[in-house]
């Protein structure tokens, strides 16, 4: 007899362990792609206005020469040009007028400037400055200024060797390079004007933000909250070059420059040394809440505003406490530094939601009142309206799908944390939204008082996070967390937005396959322009966000457009092309996706970037033929 | 702790059994806790103790009474139904008893684990335990977080105060265990837990890892200080406190060997460039007796030698050797000296 | 019997051989010599008519799977894993694809790590023991599949970020493939 | 002797042995008239079968347990994953349970000798069990996860791995019984054989259903 | 192997008569180099089972003395903690799957079933073969692995992340987990095998209320196999599968679970304990009922307790993870149920003291044994019921106490009764008697050695000394009690030194022994010593509980078997009814073929998962060649013949 037929089974299936193997190899490669969003109802989703009507902004801007002075345009941070020759109906004419290439293949995220009929174009490390003369025809470059800055710097730069650009004032060009100098150059000559060193690469700090001149001092604050460096805001003398203040962003009160005027709306920012007492003993020296945005100013309050950046490292259990004065926004006096008040949007912020993003200063009427306000599209998904004197929040609603808060509690001022998306040391936690970047990251929006809009470019991505014990080793990444990040519910990962500020509303929207990771630009002709990672430089109507225009440069585009009248009385659209930044980084630094936690997670977002654009950096500059 | 159950000869041969001069002992009960746990050992040992007698009574008299030597199989014996009926009560009053037994043992071991488990009173000190490969990491959490106390493998707890112990694994599982104290705990990774326990007698009290957790398990130990109020609160004002600025040269010169060598890889101290979480944070090593997780004692040439050849110490362990210079390594040495 | 003998020796000397440093655990050795700096050269051009032999530079460590998986932890510890991620990269290059720019042999990797390099890569000089030196360049070039599985690492108990060395081929092809969904 | 009912043909105690051979006691039980083959529970292999389902269903229902065990440890199930597709596995189950026919026939069959029959059922079998194993090779590119995800995929792979190493013997199995059954040796206990294979079949389309369910069912219903 | 020419004292089989002869000749094995690989009888495998277990107690000894040297002094530099922890493991596991189970569970059980049963040969001999090789190469694979420094080194109960990717670098742990399935597949098929004859070849008359007891608590042992066995094949395929190819099953970060190991490598490991004591218990019920020269007294007891031991074994699992802090209503719960088990233990202990109380003790060398585990089970048990209180066990959990304790109970309940029982069946086996002298020497080296031994370390443990410390600090105090165990291992050495000398020397010139020499009931005393390769020369029925004490001298037997062909009888499981006859598949080389190439796919499958579709076809091969009828087979049925349905 067929004694043991059972043992076939047996000793067959004993192999079982190995069986899943088998099938592995066999169909190694087959795999699902990953989606946190199959059934899980999100928690919070933006609204949209159905109904929306027009209502033109009622308060002042600045006026408007023509030319782009500094990055955000005005004071007020609109980008908003009220040179109209553009508009709807001929803006699909818009034809290439010249191109310049700068020779560089990192991430361009510069506006170019326009002063006096010339061009500044500041490029990535090593942070050349082209000066380019508007007057003669294909713009030809007048004088290039190498300000030289030290390679290794390249090692400190978290998110690519970016630059934001300049700014310029009272004959000066000045910006910031990677290696901590702040120099001014002379707008006409090139020549050096100064130079001063106000940050140590040893310790991880780097500069990446545009500066911003107010009243002939020259703010900059430092980059490198993924370091442990201690963040700050400095104030140097336009003219020398001294630093005049330096107001860090924790430690004790006379280094944060807090004093009597300092007047924050909400109990919680009240007290005495907060910039210690909320952080574990000494951790507030590498505590990051660096200054790496955008400044604005309001000259009849005389104040700047300006948000900080995320406290370090990314791992929130390694420092308890709310971690003062990071991830929140500071109303000071630009003479002297002092706080006026302090509002944090990310208390004890757990997902690197950095608040450095732009304020836009605006006079809007709410429930009925005219306020002066600050509008702020934070990382953490709300658009903030906020009382820009006191620093009272007046809404924040939701532009961007979140999972990681409730919402904003307008009495306290607190943001709700959903304590099951706290992310632990150890344990993956799954589906959070908006991801590290943010619903919107540095990318500039800009205000069209015409519309009465803001237009958003912005992020629509989620991620899983994992915290883990970090190492502060000075001069490495103090981050302690392995992050994977992945296209939002609806399997996008960008959008561009236009948001009414007074309802709190989404009027229209753009989605794209990639993050909006360029700024935007308003005209008076009611068209806003932005460009995408692929390398699509569009323009689109302001009033509904059809597509009116587009075009595609050499490589993705993370700039910030400005337009001008040039020296023919035409407008001139420009943008740098040239793809880089967190977002491009897996083209910039050819990284590998294979591995989902490349560029801090972001490169699993971005896997098949590469299939739709390359390195480059070129200055294109259009106008109607 | 257990006077109740004396039969004095046998207990003067089981106390001299376990003569022991230090705190690491589980019938040596420093906190009440362990004492209610030895209350329970003991209790449970004499009862099972006569058990043990009875049984070998009862086999050697079995042997006894029916014992025969012979070489050849015996005849088999007739059934004796009466015998078998009177053995067989025999056997079952032993069950009932046995169950009886058995019964009171399990309710007295349920009556312990409550008095072991539940927390009496409300202030607790929290302490959280994380273990790592070989080496205790200690914090007291504050909700201000600025009080918030790191250290390593000593662990300051004030008497008569209860002590909320919250455990953590950063790699393997570890288990804590003080003798002395209470019973043990696992470390589990992905597992928080917590535990408490109340120490009446100021004292050192040692305690080790008791799960297996690799090349070093053997060197895992720690300490546990127990001190009153007072004193527990100044040694808390003094972690608290940032390093100490080197006052010598020497100790300057030590400061930045540390700085400059691998020390500052691994390690923190607060106040300096150094804040490596991955060994033990060293702000104010001087402060505690041991080093190497209670390997080595805080000594000038014991602080030397590890530095110079942990692997020889503890073979495997994380730290890395350091071949420094005599003057430069004398230098370290009295710089981490000077961190109380 | 004999032929059962015969085997468990065939197997044993098989295993011995299969095995013989793969797990060796190194706790107290001193590393290869240092002299590899002086040694080792990045460039294959060379002046002049005849090339300089170079002494094949090897690593003792990258033969120890315990020694593999040390500089698998050491990479988390000393915060490679901030710049290079698991090896896909992100402010320094990725570590897992075929492009060196400083060279794949150990001894050159081990020469980027102790002395950095020019564009952003510190040097680890004095402030790791040369052995852990060894160790990570070791755990590097099991990144990019140049050791045997055998010897390289598992996955860590972490958030599964790309498969482990142990468990994917040995050299790993370049570049993205597969042909990307349109753009809406 | 409440069995000797059920059996044709008894034992029978009788006083002398039927070999021709001295016997030291008087008594005997002859069993010569016993039959050579059983069918059903009383077959040796039958049992021992039950024991092998018995091993494998313990540790199906072990991995079940590890299923919802690690189901606990997380808020979304499936965490970060779509549920598995149902187009193969719903096809699956449903060849499974067709298959149950061919399975009982044989069963039903084989006692009775009808080597034809046996013959084909094994044939139809066997091919149920190919269509079975063929989807099942779609069905794992249908998971929606890899196995080297999380803790969730890679108790889906083992689960429904294991259960493809099941249908894999069983298809060999029954190919070889197929093989035996063109040739003469295809009766007596090998008869026996095929109708525990298809008990065996049955085992197989059980687990299946249950890691259906648990697959595809909990989560979407859990 | 060592058996000898058949030792003929039964005048009623002398083998030379006609049936003898002609049954010899069918029932032959084939001799030769190849044919020692195709032998497939019972008492063959059986044999070789323990032989090959006994050298791996031996080796594990060879550890355990490693291991007590280490820990003669404090910060000891004999052996680093590296070889330490593969030593320590090494003992664990070898002694636990490579001697326990085989010797105690698959050896014994293999050799004297059959034989109890009055089976002409096990069920599925070809697969119990085939568990042997396959035990053996588990064992060459983790031997194999030791002497290449690829020892495991993560404890015999690996647990995780320990012995996961993460922190076990290399192929060690893999060799420990497929060394698993390697032992446990053998286990699992020997259960079937043996679980098969006792419900299906006993003789008729055996019904389940004359059974010896000592089958029951084999069967029950089998199904404690074939129901906790699969827990750890899960345990550890699932630890391979996170080592090999990147499962997550015990990865905390990715939704695994570190205890889940634990629950399921537990879920085994607390009823593998009663796996290796029941025969330990088995083997004393039947000295016991042999040398008080009586029927045992509460058989049915007995056998209830054996049922239920087999039941609440499963229940008790989680007493072996109170430190990890689990709810406590599971603590009470698990507390009870482990406190429950002392129940049937103790009824046996106590139907035991009642036998010898109301019998005839005859006091011989086997008995002596049987006294050693009286004591020395005590002992380990009540410290066991200490163990089950949650506070007591949190605090000596993972201590030398815990160590104690369970050397209490594994040598209380295993070694000792072995030893009783080698010294019982010796002359079964053998066919001569073992020496008494030499016996009782060992056994007092052996009970001297190991309470020096194991006594002490309950002391060390309530001192703290955890286990699996390579080496301790001076300022412990632990010295003193450390070197008095380790010098237990020099009398325990003696002790085994002495017992291999009364082997070799009893097997050259031991007394001839005779059919019955202890004058015992069981069916195994009533054919020659050793049994012919046919067993009986006509299959026994049985009438009594004790046959060769009860049945009358006429008796029947079963006639009408083939002698042409090896046929064998099929009886009812519960009242033994004769239902159909089988026959036996005879010798075989495929099962050794078989083994080759799974062993080949197995030890593969640790290196790459390749081995595995590349493995596959050799093994279906060789099962194919296993299975596949050939020969004169199917032998002729009689026309018209009626199958049972």
């Amino acid at each position: 007899m067929v004694s043991s037929n059972e043992t076939s089974h047996l000793a067959a299936c004993k192999c079982w362990p190995a069986i899943p193997a088998l099938c592995l190899v066999l169909l190694g490669g087959f795999a699902g792609e990953r989606s946190a969003f199959a059934q899980k109802p999100l928690i919070l989703q933006p609204t949209i206005e159905r109904n929306y009507q027009p209502h033109p902004y009622q308060g002042q801007l600045e006026g408007d020469d023509g030319q782009w002075v500094r990055p955000a345009k005005d004071y007020a941070s609109t980008r908003y040009s009220s040179l109209d020759q553009l508009n709807a109906s001929n803006v699909k004419t818009l034809k290439l007028a010249f191109t310049f290439s700068t020779g560089m293949t990192h991430g361009h995220e510069a506006a170019p400037l326009v002063v006096n009929n010339t061009m500044y174009i500041v490029t990535p490390f090593p942070n050349n400055l082209y000066a380019l003369d508007l007057t003669k025809p294909g713009a030809p470059m007048k004088w290039v200024y190498e300000p030289l800055p030290t390679p290794a710097s390249q090692g400190v730069a978290c998110c690519d060797v970016v630059n934001r650009g300049a700014s310029y004032d009272d004959g000066k060009i000045y910006y910031n390079t990677l290696d901590n100098q702040t120099v001014a150059v002379d707008a006409v000559t090139g020549r050096e004007v100064w130079k001063t060193r106000v940050g140590d690469i040893n310790k991880g700090e780097s500069m990446t933000m545009a500066p911003l001149v107010v009243k002939g001092k020259v703010l900059v604050g430092n980059s490198g909250g993924e370091f442990g460096v201690r963040g700050w805001l400095t104030a140097l003398d336009g003219k020398t070059g001294k630093i005049v203040w330096r107001a860090y962003t924790a430690g004790p009160d006379k280094d944060v420059l807090i004093g009597p005027r300092f007047k924050p709306f909400y109990p919680q920012d009240r007290g005495q040394d907060l910039g210690v007492k909320t952080w574990p003993p000494d951790s507030w020296k590498i505590g990051g809440g660096t200054v790496w945005g955008w400044i604005s100013y309001d000259p009849q309050l005389n104040l700047i505003y300006y948000g900080t950046a995320n406290p370090g490292p990314w791992d929130a259990e390694a420092r308890p406490g709310d971690n003062k004065f990071t991830s929140g926004i500071f109303a000071r006096d630009p003479d002297t530094g002092e706080a006026v008040w302090f509002y944090q949007f990310s208390p004890h912020d757990l997902y690197d939601y950095d608040a450095v993003n732009e304020n836009i200063l605006l006079d809007l009427p709410i429930n009925g009142q005219n306020r002066k306000v600050l509008v702020h599209p934070d990382r953490n998904g709300y658009v903030y309206v906020m009382d820009r004197t006191t620093g009272e929040v007046l809404s924040a609603n939701v532009f961007a799908p979140i999972t990681t808060s409730r919402g904003v509690d307008l009495k306290t001022g607190q943001l709700q944390y959903v304590e099951e998306k706290r992310p632990i040391t150890g344990k993956v936690v799954q589906g959070l939204c908006p991801a590290s970047p943010g619903a919107k990251d540095w990318q500039p929006s800009a205000f069209s008082p015409r519309t009465g809009l803001l237009y958003i470019p912005h992020n629509h991505l989620c991620m899983d996070e994992e915290d883990l014990t970090p190492n502060y080793i000075a001069g490495t990444p103090y981050v302690g967390a392995n992050v994977r990040m992945y296209d939002g519910p609806g399997g996008y990962g960008g959008e561009f937005t236009a948001w009414d500020p007074i309802e709190g509303k989404v009027v229209w929207t753009n989605q794209d396959h990639f993050p909006v990771w360029s700024g935007a630009l308003v005209t008076a002709g009611d068209i806003v322009f932005y460009g995408t990672l692929d390398g699509w430089f569009k323009a689109v109507d302001a009033h509904s966000g059809t597509l009116l225009w587009q075009f595609k440069t050499g490589s993705g585009i993370i700039g910030q457009p400005t337009t001008y009248k040039g020296p023919d009385g035409k407008q001139y659209v420009a943008i740098l092309s040239g793809v880089g930044g967190w977002a491009g980084a897996i083209v910039a630094g050819g990284l590998d996706a294979r591995d989902e936690s490349a560029a801090l997670g972001f490169a699993n977002a971005m896997k098949d970037l590469p299939h739709y654009t390359n390195k480059g950096g070129m200055l294109y500059v259009f106008a109607l033929p | 702790m257990n006077s109740g159950f004396t039969f004095v000869p046998l207990r003067f041969l089981a106390q001299a059994m376990t003569l022991d001069p230090g705190h690491h002992h589980v019938l040596h009960p420093a906190a009440p806790q362990a004492g209610h746990i030895e209350w329970l050992y003991w209790i449970t040992f004499w009862i099972l103790f006569a058990v043990f007698v009875l049984m070998i009574v009862a086999f050697a008299s079995a042997a006894a009474k029916s014992g025969v030597i012979a070489d050849h199989p015996l005849p088999i014996l007739e059934k004796d139904e009466e015998g078998d009926r009177r053995a067989s009560w025999g056997v079952a009053s032993a069950v009932g008893i046995t169950v009886i037994t058995l019964f009171l043992i399990l309710v007295l071991s349920v009556v312990t684990g409550k008095r072991v488990e539940g927390l009496t009173s409300k202030n607790p000190v929290t302490i959280q335990i994380t273990g790592h490969q070989w080496w205790w990491e200690i914090s007291y959490p504050n909700s201000q977080a600025d009080q918030t106390i790191t250290t390593a493998n000593e662990i300051h707890v004030p008497i008569n105060t209860p002590v909320v112990v919250l455990t953590n694994s950063m790699d393997v599982i570890h288990s804590f265990w003080a003798p002395s104290i209470t019973g043990k705990r696992d470390l589990l990774p992905g597992y928080s837990s917590a535990f408490w326990f109340e120490i009446d007698k100021a004292g050192i009290y040692h305690g080790q890892c008791a799960e297996f957790c690799g090349l070093q398990h053997a060197h895992m130990g720690f300490s546990i200080v127990a001190e009153p109020v007072d004193q527990f609160q100044a040694w808390q004002q003094q972690q608290l406190k940032p390093a100490r600025e080197p006052s010598s040269t020497d100790a300057a010169r030590g400061r930045e060997v540390f700085l400059t060598h691998a020390c500052l890889m691994c390690h923190t101290i607060r106040g300096t460039d150094a804040g490596s979480r991955f060994g033990p944070d060293l702000t104010h090593v001087a402060s505690r007796n041991m080093i190497a997780a209670e390997t080595l004692p805080n000594t000038a040439g014991a602080l030397a030698g590890w530095i110079v050849d942990p692997q020889r110490i503890k073979p495997g362990t994380e730290m890395s050797p350091n071949p420094l210079a005599a003057d430069d390594l004398q230098a370290l040495v009295v710089y981490l000296q000077s961190l109380h | 019997m004999r032929l059962r003998l015969q085997l468990g020796l065939l197997f044993a000397i098989a295993s011995v051989l299969v095995s013989c440093q793969r797990e060796d655990r190194i706790l107290r050795q001193p590393p290869p010599a240092n002299d590899i700096l002086n040694t080792i050269q990045i460039s294959g051009l060379n002046p002049g008519a005849t090339s300089i032999p170079t002494p094949p530079s090897s690593n003792m460590y990258q033969e120890s799977a315990y020694a593999v998986s040390e500089g698998q932890k050491l990479f988390e510890q000393y915060n490679c894993v901030g710049c290079h991620a698991h090896g896909g990269g992100g402010i320094g290059p990725p570590l897992m694809d075929r492009d060196w720019i400083y060279g794949s042999e150990p001894g050159n990797i081990f020469a980027t790590i102790m002395q950095g390099r020019p564009n952003g890569m510190p040097s680890f000089r004095n402030r790791i023991p040369e052995y852990q030196g060894w160790e990570l360049a070791a755990y590097v070039r099991s990144l990019a599949g140049l050791l045997p599985k055998g010897v390289s690492p598992n996955r860590p108990d972490q958030m599964n970020v790309k498969p482990s060395e142990s468990s994917t081929s040995e050299q790993k092809p370049t570049g993205i493939t597969g042909v990307p969904e349109q753009h809406k | 002797m409440a069995t000797r009912a059920i059996s044709d043909t008894p034992a029978k105690w009788g006083d002398m042995g039927s070999i021709n051979e001295p016997i030291r006691r008087p008594l005997t039980l002859d069993v010569s008239s016993l039959p050579s083959v059983a069918f059903g529970h009383r077959n040796t292999t039958w049992l021992a079968n039950v024991f092998y389902m018995a091993i494998e269903g313990m540790m199906f229902a072990l991995m079940f347990a590890t299923y919802f065990y690690l189901r606990t440890r997380s808020t979304d199930w499936p965490p970060g994953h779509l549920p598995p597709a149902l187009t193969y596995g719903v096809t699956n189950a449903l060849i499974f349970v067709f298959s149950l026919a061919p399975a009982w026939w044989v069963r039903r069959r084989a006692p009775e000798g009808d080597r034809r029959a046996v013959r084909n059922g094994l044939l139809v079998l066997a091919l149920f069990a190919l269509v079975a194993t063929a989807f099942r090779v779609f069905e794992f590119t249908t998971l929606n996860c890899r196995w080297s995800d999380d803790a969730y995929s890679s108790t889906v792979w083992v689960l429904i791995g294991m259960h493809s190493g099941h249908l894999v013997t069983e298809l060999i199995e029954t190919l070889v019984l197929f093989a035996i059954s063109l040739t003469p040796k295809m009766e007596g206990t090998r008869l026996a054989d095929a109708a525990i294979n298809s008990d065996y079949w049955y085992f197989v389309v059980i687990t299946g259903l249950i890691v259906d369910v648990l697959i595809y069912g909990t989560t979407r219903f859990l | 192997m060592t058996v000898a020419e058949p030792i003929i004292a039964n005048d009623q089989d002398t083998g030379k008569s006609e049936l003898a002869r002609r049954l010899a000749r069918t029932w032959c094995q084939p001799k030769g180099f190849l044919g020692w690989f195709s032998n497939t009888h019972h008492t063959v495998i059986g044999i070789r089972f323990m032989v090959t277990a006994f050298i791996f107690l031996l080796l594990g000894g060879v550890l355990a003395a490693m291991i007590r040297l280490q820990l003669i002094r404090p910060e000891n530099s004999l052996i680093g903690p590296d070889l330490y922890n593969q030593v320590f493991t090494m003992h664990g596991s070898t002694m636990i799957f490579l001697f326990a189970v085989p010797m105690m569970f698959q050896g014994f059980g293999v050799y004297i079933v059959p034989l109890m049963c009055g089976a002409r040969n096990i069920a599925f001999p070809r697969l119990n073969a085939f568990s042997y090789y396959l035990y053996v190469g588990g064992a060459l694979v983790l031997w194999g692995g030791f002497v290449t420094n690829t020892g495991p080194d993560v404890g015999w109960f690996a647990y995780v992340p320990l012995s996961g990717p993460a922190y076990s670098p290399g192929h060690r742990a893999d060799i420990w987990s497929q060394m698993i399935t390697f032992t446990e597949v053998s286990a699992l098929g020997v259960a079937i095998c043996i679980a098969t004859t006792i419900l299906r070849h006993r003789a008729p008359g055996m019904t389940l209320n004359r059974m010896p007891i000592l089958l029951w608590e084999k069967l029950v042992i089998s199904m404690a196999v074939i129901f906790a066995m699969p827990a750890v094949m899960i345990a550890s395929g699932l630890l391979l599968l996170d080592r090999l190819v990147g499962t997550h099953f015990f990865n905390p970060a990715q939704g695994g679970d570190v205890l889940l190991y634990q629950h399921l490598f537990w879920f085994f490991g607390h009823p593998e304990v009663y796996i290796i004591f029941l025969p330990g218990a088995a083997i004393v019920s039947t000295l016991v009922e042999c040398f008080s020269r009586r029927r045992i007294l509460g058989y049915t007891p007995i056998v209830v307790s054996v049922v239920a031991t087999g039941f609440i074994g499963f229940s008790v699992w989680v007493h072996h993870m109170f430190a990890t802090g689990l709810p406590q209503l599971s603590e009470s719960f698990f507390t009870a149920a482990s406190l429950m088990i002392v129940i049937p233990t103790g009824l046996q202990f106590f139907c035991w003291v009642a036998t010898m109380w109301t019998g005839r003790l005859q006091l011989q060398l086997p008995m002596l044994w049987c006294f050693g585990f009286f004591f020395v089970f005590l002992i380990g048990g009540l410290s066991g019921v200490m163990l089950a209180s949650v506070p007591v066990d949190l605090q000596v959990h993972d201590t030398y106490f815990v160590v104690a304790h369970f050397h209490y109970v594994l040598i209380g309940g295993a070694l000792f009764p072995m030893f009783a029982g080698i010294y019982f069946w010796f002359p079964k086996i053998t066919g001569r008697m073992a020496n008494t002298t030499l016996g009782t020497w060992h056994f007092w080296l052996f009970f001297i050695g190991f309470n020096t031994t194991f006594f002490t370390l309950h002391f060390l443990g309530l001192r703290g000394m955890p286990r699996r410390v390579y080496t301790y600090g001076a300022d412990m105090h632990w010295q003193g009690l450390n070197v008095l165990a380790s010098s237990g291992v020099v009398f325990m050495t003696a002790g085994l030194l002495v017992f291999l000398a009364n082997v070799i020397r009893s097997l050259r010139m031991g007394k001839i022994a005779g059919n019955n020499p202890w004058g015992d009931a069981g069916l195994e005393w009533s054919m020659s010593s050793p049994p012919p390769p046919y067993n009986f020369l006509h299959v026994p029925t049985v009438s009594g509980r004790d046959p060769l004490w009860e049945d009358p001298p006429d008796q029947p037997v079963v006639v009408g078997l083939r002698d042409d062909i090896r046929e064998t009888l099929v009886t009812h499981s519960l009242d033994t009814d004769p239902q159909h006859k089988d026959e036996d598949p005879g010798p075989s080389i495929w099962p050794f073929l078989t083994a080759l190439t799974v062993s080949a796919a197995f030890v593969g499958s640790i290196f790459t998962p390749w081995a595995v579709p590349i493995g596959a076809p050799p093994v279906i091969v060789t099962m194919i060649g296993w299975l596949w009828p050939r020969g004169q087979s199917p032998t002729p049925r009689p026309s018209g013949e009626i199958w049972v349905r």
